[in-house]
């Protein structure tokens, strides 16, 4: 059972646990104020969207919600996490990954179809995924800044650096390799309808757990 | 070139939907209810020639400060 | 010095103060008073525009809602709802263009909330001066980022829109936004008020000093060189709460907690109370005190008239009251009880004690004056001498040119700053004709789209209007969708000027005739008046918003080519003319009167070739001729193509020539004999076919070629130049 | 309640990005080249309680700042 954390300004929770379907898995919610995950959650997503309205920073309020003492409590008994765009700043700002994501270097919000180049393909969510996969980046603060020789890189952005990160790092894992953030949305990458399926194995991984 | 200092605060009566959202937070995090709280900008900055204020407040008329929702104030430092 | 009188201050004229008495049987208040001249302005009474608005045919099997409600909905199959509408924030966003815009997108997804749907799609009908005035640039990239701002963090795609850039737009910019939304036929909600003793309650934002006055102040009246004093009254939109509020009543309305429900906007409290009690024939008792506020000291009036954003206002069941404020706790949001609903019909409203509205709420709604619009008609410009335009030496530097006009280019610039996929539906992004998204949880999809043909209209209203709607169908039918309801926005000069008031008349019986040929009814819409200034007028824009139903979304059709070899074909033999055009870069001359039964029928052709599974592409003929069609469809498959074009009176026109009736379709070889079988009678023309890094146009005795990577460069980097 | 004014900067060395493009704007504007211009926030508010300033250190601790890029202080109203 995949539990999907939402936060008040959440958006992708449902894209997320759809994701989750796909890859044939289920997903309940997690409210924020809850003191536990879920009985039988056997992977978290933390997904997109402004918690919070990205007040401050955003993911910092977030960050600090209740629920969050329980998702560092299951990664560090080595459950997989992963978080997509917002999720990815809460799990910065929590500091369950290394870094912060700061505003675009264009300062504008940027929605476009990416290619990303998968760095490390030995963490417990990105094995199984192709070298190169293409997934939509829409985001206002995915400008990564950290430093690259002491992260576990897992993705970088193929070609262009659309946002101006770091060493054009898309996500990045802790040093266990079963917590993963990413700003690009492997969710809306899983329907061929849609235009492209590459994010699915993400979640079958997280799903197989 | 002199320091300059611009202060942009949410005018009086207008909504400030950032300062709203950290003074929930700060509730939940166990602070307590916390009065009036507002956020804004501080813009530092070193401005050239012989009138850095008159400079300054040109610059928050023209870009730094929207005065249909926010006031500006200016410090120079001595 | 005399002073000049109240209700002249607040805009009402000497007749319709005089009027009051009569209807309230004394003297109003100073409270009633404003609470009166924001009610009769033409924002929320639609005093100059009703009379014309009764022209359109708002009924047909697929209506569940017409006009009268916040949202109109039309039936798309099993139990469930589209709600759509479309609406203007034109005057805000010239005064503040990040919070105008901003706070459109907030109103019209309110719009769609207060009918019980969920939003799952905006779009955005954009119009400002050319992008060489400073003033235009500021407003545009402010309008735009205040649209994306807000509506990607309220979480509903932004699939589309329009974009028009022209002098007759520099001092009134004009802000349209449309909202669809899906709910099933059983939880669609009304604003009607129903039961006398169930609770009022406010849920949402507190109140504040926001756009006190806005609505007659900001929308009603032209804008002239005082701007800078309407400044305080600016709304701030708060799209976090918005979220907060979609998600809160969406939950509070499975749950069937609300009797009626209504959202506050213009002349908020006043508005939305005297709406709901009058359309359900009721009255309400209000206690100011119990509103809660941003600042202490509002008085009465400005408690009433307050524009402050997200806030929704429902008839709940006292028995329910309790989980109403239990769920909103949750969401963090304020839910108050304010008032009662009462047998009355009178809207009563009392403050630290006093009594300080009683007036019976239809007074301010039905009984508001209707005028009509005044009229004289105008002469219909000749045809363009076409030998009044000289021919370009360089018909490719003509072409890339063209291409590079903000008003031809790429959008991306506008499209990329807004959230066009969230919720991962976007079947068809923005870039082609009219985006698709699927419909939750189902294999169907809708197509939507926005238009307008203002330059026509302004040269042939009625003509125009018909232009208009057939161009947002033939948007929708090249995804392979079929039209299945309309929204409006009505957006125009002064109307007590004869020519504007003329030009109103036409262009909505154009549209009417149009929509009839196509049997789509108008379900909802919106009135703009008054955007000019003293300088000058913008062109008649009535803009229409489309919906179409696909049946099968996997069959949606885009308008990239898809395969080599495939055969570009144009289906429809609709004129190409230089009157109006792009090309041109003017509205002179006057485009030819659209052939309603040629362009139903090759509308219809399409649609059904797109459900055989004929179509590789489709892309319709608009802004920029056949030229710019076929490099947009190159462009988007990354692949070009060779085409030789019907020979027609000179190469310029044939090129880059406008006018409906046409679209451009590509279908592997094999499965052209069943495309012109399926078309009978409506001529379908093999052009040329796909392939190559060129696109290549013959046309008459002129062969042009464009590589794809210079298109590119044209085409993308319209905007972003513009802007530069 | 004590009313205090937070004060968070982007670290030294930490590009600030926002503050740079507003330089190349003032510039643009024909206000010339600016220097070292950094955009920060002030977060004004009301704390309860009789260590004004503990408290505030500890919000920002908590909540203001994020101690990898910015840098906070505080002012205590007298
Ligand atoms: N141009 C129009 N065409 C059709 N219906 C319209 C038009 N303008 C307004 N309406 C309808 O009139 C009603 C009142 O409109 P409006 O005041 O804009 O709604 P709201 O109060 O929700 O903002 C709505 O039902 C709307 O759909
Ligand atoms: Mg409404």
């Amino acid at each position: 059972m995949i539990a999907v954390v939402r936060f008040p300004g959440s958006l992708d929770h449902d894209s997320a646990a759809k994701a989750v379907h796909a890859a044939g898995g289920t997903a309940t919610f997690a409210w924020q104020d809850d003191a536990e995950l879920p009985a039988g959650t056997t992977g978290v997503i933390l997904p997109g969207g402004f918690s919070y309205g990205d007040h401050l920073r955003p993911g910092a309020i977030a960050s600090r919600a209740p629920i969050m003492g329980a998702v560092r409590r299951f990664a560090e008994a080595g459950g997989r996490v992963l978080g997509i765009c917002n999720g990815f700043q809460v799990l910065c700002e929590a500091g369950l990954l290394p870094g912060v994501l700061r505003t675009n270097t264009t300062l504008s919000f940027v929605c476009r179809q990416v290619h990303l180049d998968v760095a490390d393909g030995d963490t417990a969510l990105t094995r199984g995924l192709a070298p190169t996969i293409s997934v939509p980046v829409k985001n206002q603060d995915g400008n990564w800044l950290g430093d690259p020789a002491t992260t576990r890189v897992v993705f970088r952005y193929h070609g262009e650096n659309p946002l101006g990160s770091t060493d054009a790092v898309a996500g990045v894992a802790n040093a266990r390799g079963n917590v993963v953030g990413l700003m690009p949305h492997p969710e809306e990458a899983v329907d061929a309808l849609l235009g492209s399926t590459d994010g699915l194995p993400l979640f079958r991984a997280l799903v197989a757990a | 070139m002199t320091r300059v200092i611009v202060t942009v605060m949410p005018r009086a009566g207008v909504l400030d939907p950032q300062g709203q959202a950290v003074a929930i937070s700060l509730d939940r995090l166990g602070f307590g209810h916390v009065d009036n709280l507002r956020i804004g900008k501080r813009i530092e900055l070193d401005v050239p020639g012989d009138d850095p204020e008159g400079q300054a407040r040109r610059m928050c008329e023209a870009l730094l400060a929207n005065p249909l929702i926010e006031d500006y104030s200016i410090e120079v430092a001595s | 010095m005399t002073e000049v009188p109240l209700h002249r201050r607040l805009g009402l004229t000497d007749h319709e103060n005089d009027l009051i008495p009569g209807l309230i049987g004394r003297a109003p208040t100073d409270a009633e008073l404003m609470m009166f001249s924001l009610m009769w302005s033409e924002h929320c009474s639609y005093k100059h525009s009703k009379p014309v608005l009764k022209r359109f045919t708002t009924t047909g099997a697929r209506v569940l809602q017409g006009p009268g409600e916040n949202a109109g909905a039309v039936d798309v199959g099993d139990g469930m709802a589209v709600a759509l509408k479309v609406e203007s924030h034109n005057h805000p966003s010239a005064v503040e263009p990040f919070e105008g815009a901003a706070t459109g997108v907030g109103g019209i997804v309110r719009d769609i909330l207060a009918v019980g749907a969920r939003p799952i799609a905006l779009l955005d009908s954009l119009r400002f001066g050319a992008l060489t005035s400073a003033r235009s640039r500021h407003l545009f990239a402010r309008a735009v980022k205040g649209i994306g701002t807000y509506g990607n963090c309220i979480g509903v795609p932004t699939v589309g829109g329009e974009l028009m850039f022209d002098d007759r737009y520099e001092d009134s910019c004009l802000v349209n936004a449309m909202c669809v939304g899906v709910v099933s036929h059983d939880g669609m909600l009304s604003a009607s008020a129903q039961t006398p003793g169930n609770a009022l309650m406010l849920i949402g934002n507190r109140t504040g000093r926001d756009g006190i006055g806005g609505a007659s102040i900001l929308a009603s009246a032209e804008l002239g060189d005082g701007d800078a004093d309407k400044r305080p009254s600016v709304q701030v939109g708060d799209p976090f709460t918005e979220r907060k509020l979609l998600d809160c009543c969406l939950e509070l309305a499975a749950a069937d907690l609300f009797v009626a429900f209504q959202d506050l906007g213009a002349a908020g409290l006043t508005s939305a109370a005297s709406e709901m009690a009058a359309k359900g024939g009721r009255g309400l008792d209000i206690d100011l005190d119990a509103v809660p506020l941003r600042e202490e000291g509002m008085p009465a009036a400005e408690i009433l008239v307050s524009e402050s954003q997200e806030r929704m206002l429902a008839e709940v069941l006292p028995a329910d009251v309790a989980r109403v404020v239990e769920i909103c706790t949750r969401w963090q949001l304020d839910a108050t009880v304010i008032g009662t609903i009462t047998d009355t019909g009178h809207f009563v409203a009392r403050h630290h004690g006093d009594v300080v509205v009683d007036i019976p709420a239809s007074a301010l709604t039905d009984d508001a004056p209707v005028y009509g619009v005044a009229s004289e008609p105008q002469p219909i410009p000749a045809p363009l001498d076409l030998a009044s335009v000289a021919p370009p030496a360089d018909l490719a530097a003509a072409w890339r040119g063209l291409l590079a006009n903000p008003n031809v280019g790429s959008a991306r610039w506008v499209y990329e700053q807004y959230d066009h996929l969230v919720g991962a539906n976007t079947i068809v992004r923005p870039g082609g004709d009219a985006a698709v998204v699927r419909l939750p949880g189902r294999d169907t999809a809708i197509a939507i789209t926005t238009d307008c043909q203002p330059r026509h209209c302004e040269l042939d209203p009625r003509n125009g209007g018909r232009a208009t709607v057939l161009e947002a169908a033939r948007n929708i039918a090249c995804t392979g969708a079929r039209p299945i309801a309309a929204s409006d926005c009505l957006n125009f000069a002064n109307p007590e000027k004869g020519p504007t008031g003329w030009r109103l008349t036409e262009a909505v019986e154009g549209l009417a005739e149009a929509l009839e040929a196509l049997t789509v009814p108008v379900v909802s819409g919106n009135v703009s008046l008054y955007n000019e200034s003293p300088a000058r007028a913008i062109y008649p824009t009535p803009v229409v918003g489309m919906v179409g139903l696909l049946d099968h979304a996997e069959r949606a059709v885009g308008i990239s080519f898809q395969n080599d070899a495939d055969l570009v074909v144009l289906v429809g033999d609709g004129p190409a003319r230089l009157d109006a055009s792009e090309f041109l870069g003017r509205a002179e001359g006057c485009p030819p009167p659209p052939d309603l039964d040629a362009e139903v029928a090759v509308i219809d052709v399409v649609i059904r070739a797109a459900e055989a599974g004929l179509l590789a592409s489709a892309h319709d003929v608009s802004t920029g001729g056949i030229a710019t069609a076929l490099t947009e469809s190159a462009l988007a498959g990354g692949r070009g193509c060779r085409v030789t074009l019907p020979p027609g009176r000179r190469a310029d026109e044939d090129m880059f020539g406008e006018g409906g009736g046409r679209i451009v379709v590509t279908c592997r070889p094999s499965a052209l004999p069943a495309l012109m079988e399926l078309a009978g009678l409506v001529p379908v023309t093999p052009l040329g076919t796909v392939g190559g890094a060129e696109v290549g146009i013959t046309a008459g005795a002129h062969t042009v070629t464009l590589s794809l990577d210079d298109a590119r460069d044209a085409h993308e980097s319209a905007i972003p130049r513009a802007l530069a």
